[in-house]
């Protein structure tokens, strides 16, 4: 099957890297994969979003309407996309920077407080691998390995210091769930 | 054949483009096909091409017409109202018989409209957006790996045919990434070689490239030759996918982003049993007219599936006749119809066959 | 009421009044707007000059200026 | 409490799209003041560019068309020439609508001595389309398409759109300005109000060229956005009034 | 109804213009349609008009439609390679809504091709040659008679729809002199009030107008409202002239000047006892689709002529369906088919029908 | 006997379309002899424009391109950046093609400083068309559409193109000359021949305009013609270097 | 029936106004016409010519291939259309500018000295008028007092003068056959 | 052979090489070339001094100009 997850937030939290990290990770494993962005004048500073597509059936539409998961950096994303999520899906949901809670009972709701262990990851900016971290952990998308491989690669031109601090926050997020 | 690598659209034009020998690239910024120029900007300094940023679309497709008819691959992307003030250039090109792509990367209209992915556009692309009689040949992928290869073999038939090429994507195809397989880097000495190019007249006669012929008889003249190569590509260059066709009773015809849609629409439909096939044109000039001809004995009923008012729909109509009913659902404006949108639809026009 | 009118919604945090007041009496809020932002907010209504440069250097028409009127008499 | 200074009456009450700290702004703002104090509320027509400032007529109470990349002058002359002539006409344009694809445009009609205002934002570089070269970035410049910064020799030099105005006849005022400061700002609105007072004396074509920041596509803070303006552009593109004065 | 008096094309195009209320004229010179600015270059001033030539076709669209915005009857007038130029414009006057008539006088293509009578901007004029779903209004006419109530009559359809009005005429009627009636001065105070326009926000909300909405689903809405004022047009403008028709077997379908001579074809044919008959849209956009469906049961095949490779053509094939054969001549490049051209090509018909 | 002025070897044997009279022609003849006393037959690219010269292709033994009104600049920046340094590349153009529908193109070629040499005629009317308004009309001047002579109110002022190339850093070269005389056309020669060195080495962009006549549409004799130009003309726009010299 | 006339010579020798004046008369006689010239850049010198189609019938095309009326101006154009003509049809040459004697003897041709005869009536420039005159004798496309009444509005802003010769020509022409 | 070689053919007879011609030996001849203008002749051999102004002057290409050349010992 395929999963279609959407991933959104202010600009600058990162969440087209995560959903980059995401489609390079299903290309290292040979999966169908698509990774489209909520592009638009929103540049100037307003929320961002993108979509990421995984699985192993050929992919037909780039664009998500009932995702399987929904990722929420902040509360203007989670009032946006928390009624599309699929019945049954997966919502994971950044505390730090929202305000309420989840309205649905008939979803499957993870709330992590993603600043704080990213910063004590020692990385403020990797609250999105905090993420990431914690729904690789929920659901086997990918191998762990691969992506910290794939973190590697597209953390490279900022140095070994940056990679280690996020696989570190990837680390953490995985682990915030138990 | 090289590693697959995760892309954008609009960067797989630009990669692929380089490795199809293309070293010359005049384009004007506006989205949502900014990362073509830009890519093209860092790239082509590296492999001694040329980038450079145009002063307008208007400035760009005659600086595309000048490399052109000194020999160069060249290329130039744009959207819609970009594409729109090229239309007087492309009259040209056609007309000088001067290779060239050119991706108009489609965006809501009309107008300004706005830069959410469209395929509005088709007839502008298809029928001749300018003057005279004239012809492009179009062609609409429907994955990145599909638009690299299409965006490579375009520079092989521009060549061939001494006519303009033009991709038709749309924002959707263009800002996704993909994984994709480039094909490998063209030597540029296995490139065709041009004795028609201006390059100096140096021990041989003279080139004249122009469009001009002020003698109605001679240009009528010249106007058939056009039409002859016109009737060769429309011979020997369609391409489209079919899938499912075999005993398909209904039949959905659809092209680039909303082509593989449909795709899994069909794919839906054919787990309840329901006789869905799907025609995909990926050159939309010439169009697969044959294949949905051939067709119309065996199906009760065509769907054209687009992201405008309806457009290609008019193709579909001459290709089907009046034997069968062609059904219509489009959303233009930059929306993209769901799989869920066009199975609805497809149940819809079934019912309706029914009753 | 105060010598500055704030419209908080309006305020992107920019910084460009607080590094502009001459008196310095303009800081960053810790009220977040709608749209994300810490509005400014004016520390030392005193310290205000009322010299309206937060007003004029704002792109975002953030800020209304108003002078305390002169007693009669003083 | 008296209000000393308050928004201008010509303004909507709506938060702008644009990014914080963009000087796009507080031009914005000028014009709204200059339009107050002129009393032309009612007889302005707007017309609106493609760029950042594509939006501005959401930010106005006045009438605003948006015309295509570049031909706001060409619309702005249509318009002027169909209306009583009490009517205030101004176009507002970045530079790569202005310096680029309407380069003819504005230069026509500045020839032709239109009695029009334009309105010119030069943040030397395409702002709404992520930064690309505009003819007014500076040598060396880094944007997105001139990734190793402009060259002379691919790109040329930097426009100089107020210089070149000064040359028509046409033209009654055409000066450079920028806005990071309050003096610079003060002056910025002296010479929009000439431009305007020019037109409603039938004076012919006004021009005022506004340095501008752009902190999101030159990848800078606000600050330092300011920093550049002062120290890079000015550099190139000096202040001052180089044809008419008031 | 004034006295009859003999006049070319081009400047019959530009008096009616001006009986229709309109004074205001931006124009480019291109052959063969420069006695219109000419013309109006003489007669605004007179009138109290402005005539401004402007520095390109671009410039110029761009005025007409800053004209139109504040509330003017506007016109344009160019040929091909100048009308391709405006494509950007039209595409924004569509979805601006803004009324205005543009004369597109066609000549031979493509590129600069030369300055001959010819049809082969039908596509870009009916189908639209600019970006997104837009349409406009198209007449083609085929005497100067006909040219000048047409010309009048579109200044008040632009009005009525909000919406550009092309008039697809060519060299050969811009160029000839034929006698003709003007209607009278239209008042300008009978002239339809526009609420909508700029002229200032004085006591009344703002006004904005423009084409751009960057939510998909709004420009969604925007374009369903423009594609049912469409539709509207489509059933209440249709224009045509049916000649022998009653009990024609073969039908030819032309247009323009080749719908006049055409016309003289079947007086001959007629004199041969042939039942032929004529339908010449006047109309190019809304189509007379439905005029043409109805003779189909009647009819044995049709034959359009037009003076390009085959444009119109594929209307008719919509038309027509695939029940009747519908055969094609045409002369590109700038060349004017004879009577006595068409009617060979009509015995040819005939009798590989018969065979 | 000893030939002192023969035909230029770059030039076709073949009777020109020009009118009687014409200076077109003359000018024709100039390119042929620079181009041949520089030896740059076999690499030089001609750039035609649309205008009366449309047809120059058929006068020179040269590889020639006929590219949309206007954008032979534009066309050229093609050419010259496709082809191997040493090709030297030139527009031709009146002054319909280049300062009126082409101003973008040109302007924006010399500010790049694209090296490319362009030779542009000015005959202050549209001659192909038939007469009509150019950007370099005169005041007064009756055209076919100004049929009340050029009014400043409605199309603004004549349109110097030779003083305005002169403010672009990348324009090596920019002077008006004329070709009534044989003085005026051994300078003019002249010129055009530092117009096309300049590409040769490298130095950027060169443009020589030339003051011309057009005997049929002004609609007078053609000594009245070269009046004009010497009286009127010439009047309007000086002669002269105004950037670079030799 | 509607007579197609071609008229033809060098530009300046007053073609289009040749066939202007036959097209105006036809109007004022209330019979169809049309005119239509060949266009093109030949203004540069080059010849000039119109075609002319007068007569009782609704017009089809306005360009003629197989006129019933040729008048030729000078050798060129005495070359291009003495082909044209219909079987019968009429040849009208003007002999101070042909060199030659026409071919055809399938068509009535007439030759006149147009121009000396023109220099007679005391208006050189009336060469095309003088073959005018000789037309309407040989073929009543309309009547006399028509075209004179046509002429004096055509070159009214000519002055008296100027009329007077063009209508003295017109006479000249019509004359010279007797 | 004379000094001027003049293609009659191309001559538009404009006139303007006969203006220019300093010592005035030009002028129009009653040959009517196929275009319909009457070239230009040269009306008096001697008295041309090959100052090449005709042909700088006349904008068809239509003259060459040849000087005698001086015989040796002159
Ligand atoms: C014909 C056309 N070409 C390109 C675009 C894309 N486009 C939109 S805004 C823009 C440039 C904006 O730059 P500028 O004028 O400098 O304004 P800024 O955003 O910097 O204020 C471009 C190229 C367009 N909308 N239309
Ligand atoms: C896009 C376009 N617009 C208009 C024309 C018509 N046109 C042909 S030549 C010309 C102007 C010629 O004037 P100029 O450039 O001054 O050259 P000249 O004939 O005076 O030498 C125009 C407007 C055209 N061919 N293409
Ligand atoms: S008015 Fe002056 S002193 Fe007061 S806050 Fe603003 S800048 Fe500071
Ligand atoms: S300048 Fe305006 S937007 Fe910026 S911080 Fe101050 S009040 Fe806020
Ligand atoms: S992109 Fe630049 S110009 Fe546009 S709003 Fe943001 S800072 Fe301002
Ligand atoms: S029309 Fe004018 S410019 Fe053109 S060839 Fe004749 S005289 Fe020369
Ligand atoms: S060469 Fe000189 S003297 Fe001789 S004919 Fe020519 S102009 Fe006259
Ligand atoms: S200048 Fe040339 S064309 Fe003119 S008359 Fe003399 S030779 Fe003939
Ligand atoms: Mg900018
Ligand atoms: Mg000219």
């Amino acid at each position: 099957m395929n999963y279609e997850i959407i991933v959104s937030g202010f600009g600058g939290q990162g969440v087209l890297i995560f959903g980059e990290i995401l489609s390079q990770g299903a290309l290292k494993e040979n999966k169908h994969t698509v990774w489209f962005p909520a592009y638009g004048p929103e540049q100037r500073g307003g929320t961002a979003n993108c979509t990421i597509i995984i699985g192993d059936e050929e992919i037909a539409s780039p664009i998500s309407i009932d995702p399987d998961i929904v990722v929420a950096l902040n509360q203007p994303s989670l009032d946006k996309f928390e009624p599309w999520l699929k019945k049954g899906g997966l919502l994971i949901i950044n505390k730090t920077l929202t305000t309420r809670k989840p309205l649905r009972d008939d979803i499957k709701i993870i709330e992590i407080d993603a600043l704080t262990l990213a910063r004590e990851a020692g990385e403020e900016r990797a609250t999105n691998i905090v993420l990431l971290g914690r729904l690789l952990k929920e659901i086997p998308l990918l191998s762990v390995d691969t992506v910290k491989e794939v973190i590697s690669v597209i953390f490279a031109h900022r140095g070994e210091k940056v990679i280690a601090a996020n696989i570190k926050a990837l680390n953490t997020g995985w682990n915030s769930g138990d | 054949m090289g590693e697959k690598v995760l892309i954008k659209g609009v960067e797989a034009i630009a990669e692929s483009a380089i490795r199809a020998g293309c070293r010359m690239f005049f384009g004007y910024p506006i989205t949502p096909q900014n990362e073509t120029p830009e890519y093209m900007s860092r790239r082509l300094p590296q492999v001694e091409g040329i980038f450079l940023q145009a002063e307008s679309e208007i400035a760009a497709i005659n600086m595309v017409m000048g490399a052109s008819a000194a020999g160069a691959r060249v290329m130039t992307t744009t959207s819609s109202p970009g594409f729109s003030l090229m239309m007087e250039g492309m009259s040209y090109l056609v007309g000088m018989e001067l290779p060239c792509v050119v991706a108009n990367v489609v965006r809501g209209g009309p107008g300004l409209g706005n830069i959410a992915p469209a395929q509005s556009d088709y007839f502008q692309a298809t029928k001749g957006g300018g003057h005279g009689d004239y012809k492009t040949i179009v062609f609409g992928p429907s994955t990145v790996q599909e638009l690299v290869e299409l965006t490579y073999h375009s520079f092989d038939l521009a060549d061939k045919y001494r006519n303009p090429v033009v991709l038709l994507t749309d924002g959707a195809l263009g800002q996704m990434m993909e994984p994709v397989i480039f094909p490998e880097m063209r030597k540029l000495n296995t490139l065709p070689e041009k004795p028609w190019a201006l390059t100096g007249a140096l021990n041989r006669e003279k080139n004249i490239i122009m469009s001009f012929e002020m003698d109605p008889k001679i240009l009528e003249n010249i106007n058939w030759e056009l039409q002859k190569k016109f009737q060769k590509i429309s011979e020997d260059e369609v391409k489209y996918e079919e899938y499912a066709t075999d005993d398909a009773e209904f039949v959905i015809v659809a092209y680039g982003t909303i082509g593989r849609i449909a795709k899994s629409t069909v794919k839906a439909l054919r787990e309840e049993n329901i006789p869905v096939g799907l025609i995909r044109p990926i050159s939309l000039w010439p169009f697969p007219y044959g294949v949905i001809t051939q067709l119309v004995p065996q199906v009760e009923a065509f769907m054209v599936v687009e992201m405008s008012a309806g457009q290609m729909v008019e193709d579909v109509r001459l290709a089907v006749g009046d034997r069968r009913p062609v059904f219509f659902y489009g959303r233009p404006g930059g929306m993209v119809p769901s799989p869920r949108d066009i199975t609805e639809k497809v149940k819809q026009c079934l019912s309706m066959l029914l009753s | 009421m105060s010598k500055l009118v704030i419209r908080e919604e309006f305020c992107k945090a920019c910084g460009i009044c607080i590094e502009h007041c001459p008196p310095k009496v303009l800081g960053l809020s810790n009220r977040v707007n709608s749209k994300g932002y810490n509005s400014i907010e004016l520390v030392d209504e005193e310290g205000c000059i009322t010299c309206g440069f937060c007003y004029l250097v704002c792109p975002d028409l953030v800020i209304d200026v108003y002078k305390p009127e002169k007693k009669k008499g003083e | 409490m008296k209000p000393v200074y308050l928004r201008p009456q010509s303004m909507e009450d709506r938060i702008t799209h644009y990014c914080p700290g963009c000087h796009h702004g507080i031009i914005h703002r000028l014009i709204g003041e200059v339009i107050d104090e002129l009393g032309i509320r009612g007889k302005t027509i707007g017309v609106a560019p493609i760029g950042c400032s594509v939006f501005i007529y959401a930010y106005f109470k006045l009438d605003f068309v948006v015309t295509p990349h570049g031909r706001a002058p060409a619309a702005a002359t249509g318009i002027k020439r169909s209306l009583p002539s009490d009517r205030i006409v101004f176009t507002y344009q970045g530079d790569g609508d202005l310096a680029s694809i309407g380069l003819a445009e504005i230069i026509h009609a500045a020839n032709r001595g239109e009695n029009i205002t334009s309105i010119f934002v030069n943040n030397a570089n395409y702002g709404m389309t992520g930064g690309q070269l505009a003819p007014t970035t500076l040598l060396g410049q880094i944007t997105t398409t001139s990734p190793y910064g402009r060259k002379i020799a691919v790109d040329g030099y930097p426009f100089h759109i107020a210089e070149l105005m000064s040359n028509f006849k046409g033209v009654a005022y055409s000066g450079r300005f920028a806005v990071y400061d309050p003096k610079k700002i003060i002056s910025a609105r002296k010479a929009i109000k000439t431009a305007f007072k020019n037109q409603m004396e039938g004076k012919g074509f006004s021009i005022v060229e506004l340095l501008s920041n752009c902190p999101i596509n030159w990848r800078v803070s606000v600050s330092d956005s300011i920093k550049f303006v002062k120290e890079n552009m000015e550099a190139e593109f000096p202040l001052g009034v180089f044809k008419g004065g008031e």
